[in-house]
């Protein structure tokens, strides 16, 4: 006999393993993204189906802000900017195959042999003030530890991924690649040094600035890390 | 919905997450496998809390950590990838072929 | 309530030192401002009559709570130290100045916890928190190594009197079961004697009495203003004040009296004799204040708390403005030796002032401390007389003393070299401490003397006209032989046997003389007698060993001999075996297992790709090699 | 049956929304006087009958499956932030304690609806339009939910109903003046309006909406409105005590608020200029959050005492 909660969780299970599989499955970045989310918003439902209704909406809330700045950074990194073009980028695969199966079936077979305790929740439990409570109660310390952890992580990320100008020139690390080797900057426009006004050619360009004023730029300024483009 | 199920889908959620990390060449699709494993984690957290520990609260702070740690891997990992990029042009993981001695 | 009094300087010098604000001004403000306020708070609280608990544990309880007696040094510890602090913000120098001011501030909060306490452990915890302030403000340029050392020293000598507080609290705790001190009154017998032993102990070595004396010493190495409040109104004033708070409570302790009036008469003569030789003008104040503080140790020995506690205050009020005078002076010579001061031309307002702290020093009528060491005398007279007669000498030689420091210290000697005045904070605060010792003239009025001893709750002893009139002639010899000294030997203390005498009759030599090298002397006799004696019995045995071994060896030569020759020539045997199947085997051993290991080496050197995927696969197999061994393990 | 009346009041606020954006357009860019027959009540209808008629526009290989759905999800999205509003004491469809949260999950999915929708069409204008709202849509989000917990203090719940019933006393908008301002904020954002519209905009030839003609496109604008419509009742619940009222408290009192407020957003949606794409961002990252900590210090404060 199927009730309707065990119909809703194998559907919603079901929703997140295929998604989740076709994550590494798709062309397209953006797609394996949003396939990501799928899966995430499929156990936050399952989560609700748990009775932990702030863990799951949290979960979809979470997630669908980290997804879409996962997508924004797909777009900025890989090949094709709109990521609809047909790829496949994977390498060791059957070992990669076989070490899924494997942990899968470890896994599986470790839930299979325990003998898994049954203690369900109590119907009406304030779950929700209870989590509060923990958190702000016994458990402060390791609350707080994870703010602290948090907030140390966006010093470390605004540190390794903000320029470094110690070394040469403020951009000399995010400048694109060259088309031909040695050459210029795909996508530059070599600034045109005509001498025909005043002359004083010894006014070096400044290196802070290097696409100011170029007009194959001139919607950078909404992007202010471009990301390079192949015109492959 | 026993807990036997909820772990076996949490099983695969893991197995997939590790097949997508080991296999994939981005940077950012590795990550992307990394996250479907603590999708998993996620799970078995919350599914555990809910079938066997009479709703002890801890239970709920451990998913909520291990949301924190998802949150802090996104985030290292991307500001890692961007130091990679901006020093390399890199993006993909053989690329990056100057971890060794 | 109560505790707001403990609490608001403390607070304040948080706050000053977190303000950050260099200024003199606003740290002048600051300072002045919590004290005044305090002193109005002091008010209040004696009027109210505050008071305070803390429930620390169900065993021990904080209480604070004011006496007459106690209300009377609340009072005066504000009203001295605000004068005292306001000149501090602007004489010190500039490092520091801000931690300095800060540290002072602490330091009369914990002197106030001290004075407030009504049970023994808050007592201890003001006691242990004065003695660290004043080791911090002693040390408090120490950038000089020498000042660190002597802040040590100080703080070392007053921890030894500490120990007797701890004995005091516990033998307390152990009697009654409480710390309280209106519990004192149920112990008897042994814990009551471990206490008043354990308090005059602890009384005595911040009071700066014998032998304790020369800490007061080292203590001059702090800044100007830390001395003057040290010995005006902290610290030094708390083993008087302790006494006189639980003198009822003690005095059931039949050696108790004599005991303190034994230290106290000791202390006060050898520290007069030690002043008068004295050439340095911080530690003749200093030695000076370990003598008045003697005659207050008298007072409560003769059974006049009240008295003592009169002295304190007219102490307080004429010692602090010497010591601010004399810092001036110091700081105007850049050093404190008395013979090259002579600056009564420079500083004619500072000159004056000091001139009046000087002559209330030296007991001179009408001024009220001359009263107070009369109350003194008279307290003493009630005893013997020849006690009272021993008070009233060492009232003369504090006159000789205080004649030599205005006349050194202020005399009018060469032209003056034009320098800027003090600062008129500086002035002012010296003035107000001297207006203070004259408005005390008023104690010599009957009646005002009579209301005080109605609010205090004390009779006053009776005065007696012969020891006033001796008292007189006394004073007026001791400023006459002051006078003589300044004028026929300046330069007294500085060599030979009156320095030695300065230095309080080379009691630090002795100390050392007198406990260290016999210690040492000691454990080196016994070093001997333990090689000598003890060692004996082992020798013995060793040489026995010895003979029976070198018996046995020779009897045995022939039988293990024979033993050997076989051995020999099995070993031979052996050799020539090993010579061709060992040989292959020892050599393919090391050298196959170097070969497997290269190898081994040369295949772990190829895990090592530079790709990041293989490295994230072996830590995948890893992590499952790792759950299959903790498996394998449970 | 509050899901009945839940539709009625989207049903009739779209057609409102619809209504007051074409006077608001009439009364700016025609010299009155306005015809208000033609020029609100009925050019709404006339431009639904124009889009229905028209022909699909097709793209180069666009992702058809997200192309569709976007405009699905972003109408989906808008009914269920409007579900979880009360209409009166205890009657909401999705009644649960987490409510607060689920809309701040729907301000999120509608980011990536929107997002989903310009990057599937798989054209150039679309595209920009989708980045630029995917860079402007989380900063303001996240500063939609520091007003949110601010109005969910007081209320100590997490519940939309229990943030309403906690007003009966005094509105939150009174308890922190500044959290309804930030909030409207986000009400232009993500129905995609005046100075907050990145992802739409006329710069870029109508953004994400660029490609897309006939029943597509009216799926999309209706989507738009009905997103303002979930928009405004969540505001007004929030913050101008939703179903309350002096006499008689009832959904009417929550339809006056959203009329006003649906006004006053048109208004400002027609009638504020747009700042160039990165000074936004400053703007939003360096003043809009750091007022958005403050308002909920702010409100935590007055929480307490």
């Amino acid at each position: 006999m199927v009730s309707g909660t065990d119909l809703a969780f194998w559907t919603l299970a079901a929703i997140a393993i295929v998604s989740g599989w076709r994550v590494f499955r798709t062309d397209s970045m953006v797609r394996s993204a949003f396939l990501l989310l799928l899966s995430f918003i499929a156990v936050g439902l399952i989560m609700l189906l748990l009775r932990a209704p702030y863990l799951g909406v949290a979960t979809i809330f979470m997630m669908g802000v980290e997804m879409m700045v996962m997508a924004l950074f797909m777009v900025m990194f890989m090949m094709n900017p709109a990521g609809l073009n047909p790829m496949n980028m994977v390498h060791q695969e059957r070992f990669a195959i076989v070490a899924g199966v494997l942990a899968f079936a470890g896994l599986a077979a470790a839930v299979w042999l325990t003998d898994l305790p049954h203690h369900p929740l109590v119907a009406g439990r304030p779950v929700i003030r209870e989590l509060g409570m923990e958190l702000l109660g016994r458990s402060m310390l390791i609350f707080e530890t994870a703010g602290v952890t948090l907030l140390a992580t966006m010093i470390g990320t605004v540190v390794l991924s903000s320029r470094s100008g110690r070394f040469g020139p403020a951009d000399a690390g995010s400048l694109p690649p060259t088309m031909t080797p040695g050459g210029m900057p795909a996508g530059r426009i070599p600034k045109k040094r005509s001498g025909g006004h005043g002359g004083h050619g010894g006014h070096a360009p400044s290196a802070a600035s290097p696409t100011a004023g170029e007009p194959a730029h001139g919607h950078a300024n909404d992007h202010p890390h471009q990301p390079p483009e192949h015109h492959a | 919905m026993s807990l036997q199920a909820i772990l076996l889908v949490a099983a695969a959620l893991i197995g997939l997450g590790l097949y997508g990390a080991l296999s994939q060449k981005s940077f950012v699709m590795l990550l992307m496998g990394l996250e479907l494993m603590l999708n998993g984690v996620l799970l078995i957290v919350v599914g555990c809390w809910s079938r066997s520990t009479d709703g002890d609260p801890k239970g709920q702070l451990l998913a909520i950590i291990v949301m924190a740690v998802m949150a802090v891997d996104m985030a290292i990992g991307f500001a890692l990838v961007t130091a990679v990029y901006r020093k390399r042009q890199v993006d993909v993981i053989e690329g990056l072929t100057t971890m060794k001695h | 309530m109560l505790w707001m009094l403990v609490l608001l300087p403390m607070l304040a010098g948080a706050a000053l030192f977190a303000a950050g604000s260099e200024r003199r001004a606003w740290l002048a403000l600051v300072a002045g401002a919590t004290m005044a306020a305090m002193v109005l708070l002091a008010t209040f609280a004696a009027a109210g009559s505050w008071h305070g608990e803390l429930l620390w544990s169900p065993m021990l309880v904080l209480h604070v709570a004011l006496t007459p007696l106690s209300a009377a040094v609340a009072l005066l510890v504000p009203a001295v130290a605000l004068p005292v602090l306001a000149y501090a913000a602007f004489h010190e120098e500039r490092p520091g100045l801000r931690r300095l001011l800060a540290l002072l501030l602490l330091f009369v909060g914990a002197m106030e916890l001290l004075v407030i306490a009504a049970d023994l452990l808050t007592l201890l915890i003001g006691w242990e928190l004065v003695g660290a302030c004043s080791w911090a403000l002693i040390a408090h340029q120490w950038r000089d190594a020498s000042r660190p050392a002597s802040g040590l020293y100080a703080s070392v000598m007053t921890r030894l009197g500490d120990l007797g507080m701890f004995l005091a609290a516990m033998a307390a705790f152990a009697g009654s079961g409480s710390f309280a001190y209106a519990d004192l009154a149920q112990l008897h017998g042994l814990p009551l004697a471990l206490l008043t032993f354990g308090l005059l102990l602890s009384a005595a070595s911040k009071s700066g009495q014998l032998p304790f004396s020369p800490w007061l010493f080292r203590a001059m190495a702090g800044p100007t203003s830390v001395s003057a409040l040290l010995h005006a109104a902290t610290m030094v004033a708390a083993g008087a004040y302790l006494l006189a708070r639980l003198q009822p409570e003690l005095s059931r302790v039949a050696w108790f009296a004599p005991a303190t009036i034994a230290i106290g008469l000791t202390t006060a003569l050898a520290g007069g004799v030690v002043a008068i030789v004295q050439s340095h003008a911080k530690k003749l104040l200093a030695a000076s204040t370990s003598a008045h503080f003697g005659l207050m140790f008298i007072a409560v020995g003769a059974g006049y708390p009240a008295v003592a506690v009169a002295h304190l205050v007219a102490h307080a009020c004429f010692k602090a403005p010497l010591f601010l005078a004399a810092g001036i002076a110091g700081q105007r010579i850049d050093g404190y030796t008395l013979a090259r001061m002579r600056l009564g031309h420079a500083l004619p307002w500072v000159a004056t002032m000091s001139g009046v702290a000087a002559l209330a020093l030296a007991g001179v009528p009408p001024l009220g401390a001359a009263w107070t060491k009369e109350a003194i005398a008279a307290a003493g007279g009630q005893i013997s007389p020849w006690l009272a007669a021993a008070v009233l000498l060492a009232g003369g030689l504090s006159a000789v003393y205080a004649a030599r420091f205005q006349g050194l210290a202020f005399g009018f000697g060469d032209p003056p070299v034009q320098a800027e005045p003090p600062h008129r904070i500086e002035r002012m605060a010296i003035g107000l401490l001297a207006l203070v010792t004259l408005v005390l003239s008023l104690l010599w009025l009957p009646r005002i003397r009579a209301a005080l001893g109605e609010l205090l709750g004390v009779v006053w002893p009776a005065s007696d006209a012969l020891a006033l009139a001796a008292s007189l002639l006394l004073a007026a010899l001791g400023l006459a032989t002051g006078y003589l000294l300044v004028r026929r030997h300046p330069m007294l203390g500085q060599a030979g046997a009156p320095a030695a005498v300065a230095d309080w009759w080379g009691l630090p030599t002795l100390l050392r003389m007198s406990v260290s090298m016999p210690v040492l002397l000691l454990a080196s006799a016994a070093a001997r007698a333990d090689d000598a004696l003890i060692d004996a019995a082992p020798r013995a045995v060793a040489w026995l060993g010895r003979r029976t071994a070198t018996r046995i060896a020779r009897d045995d030569d022939a039988v293990v001999d024979r033993g050997v020759r076989a051995t020999e020539t099995f070993t031979t045997a052996l050799a020539v075996f090993g010579r061709r199947l060992g040989e292959r085997i020892a050599d393919g051993l090391p050298e196959g297992a170097a070969a497997l290991v290269s190898l081994g080496g040369l295949d772990a050197r190829r895990l090592q790709t530079g790709l990041s995927q293989h490295y994230v696969a072996m830590l995948a197999i890893g992590g499952a090699l790792l759950t299959v061994i903790l498996l394998l393990g449970s | 049956m509050p899901w009945l009346g839940t539709l009625v009041l989207l049903g009739g606020s779209v057609v409102f929304v619809a209504v007051i954006d074409s006077l608001a357009f009439a009364l700016i860019a025609q010299r009155p006087p306005v015809n208000l027959m033609r020029d609100a009540l009925l050019a709404p209808w006339r431009a639904v009958a124009v889009s229905l008629v028209r022909q699909q526009n097709r793209t180069e290989h666009p992702d058809r499956l997200n192309w569709a759905l976007a405009p699905a999800l972003y109408l989906a999205l808008a009914g269920i932030g409007l579900a979880v509003v009360p209409l009166a004491p205890g009657v909401a469809v999705i009644d649960a304690p987490t409510t607060v949260v689920l809309w701040g999950a729907v301000e999120t999915l509608t980011v990536i609806a929107v997002f989903l929708h310009g990057w599937s069409a798989n054209a150039p204008l679309p595209l920009i339009g989708a980045y630029r709202y995917a860079a402007m849509g989380l900063p303001i989000m996240l500063l939609s939910m520091f007003v949110l917990i601010g109005t969910a203090l007081p209320a100590q719940s997490l519940s939309v109903v229990d943030i309403v019933a906690s007003q009966h006393d005094v509105w939150n908008v009174l308890r922190q003046p500044l959290g309804l301002f930030l909030f409207l904020l986000l009400g232009l954002s993500l129905s995609l309006r005046g100075p907050f519209d990145y992802a739409d905009s006329a710069d870029l030839a109508g953004g994400t909406a660029g490609e897309v003609s006939g029943a597509a496109r009216l799926t999309w604008q209706l989507a738009r409105h009905a997103m303002l419509v979930a928009f405004a009742a969540m505001a007004s619940s929030a913050f101008l005590g939703g179903y309350l009222g002096p006499v008689r408290a009832g959904p009417w009192w929550l339809a006056l608020k959203m009329l006003v407020l649906i006004t006053l957003l048109v208004g400002a949606g027609h009638s504020l200029a747009r700042l160039p794409p990165s000074r936004m961002l400053t703007v939003l990252w360096t003043v809009l959050l750091p007022l958005a900590f403050l308002d909920l210090a702010q409100a935590g404060v007055v929480a307490l005492w």
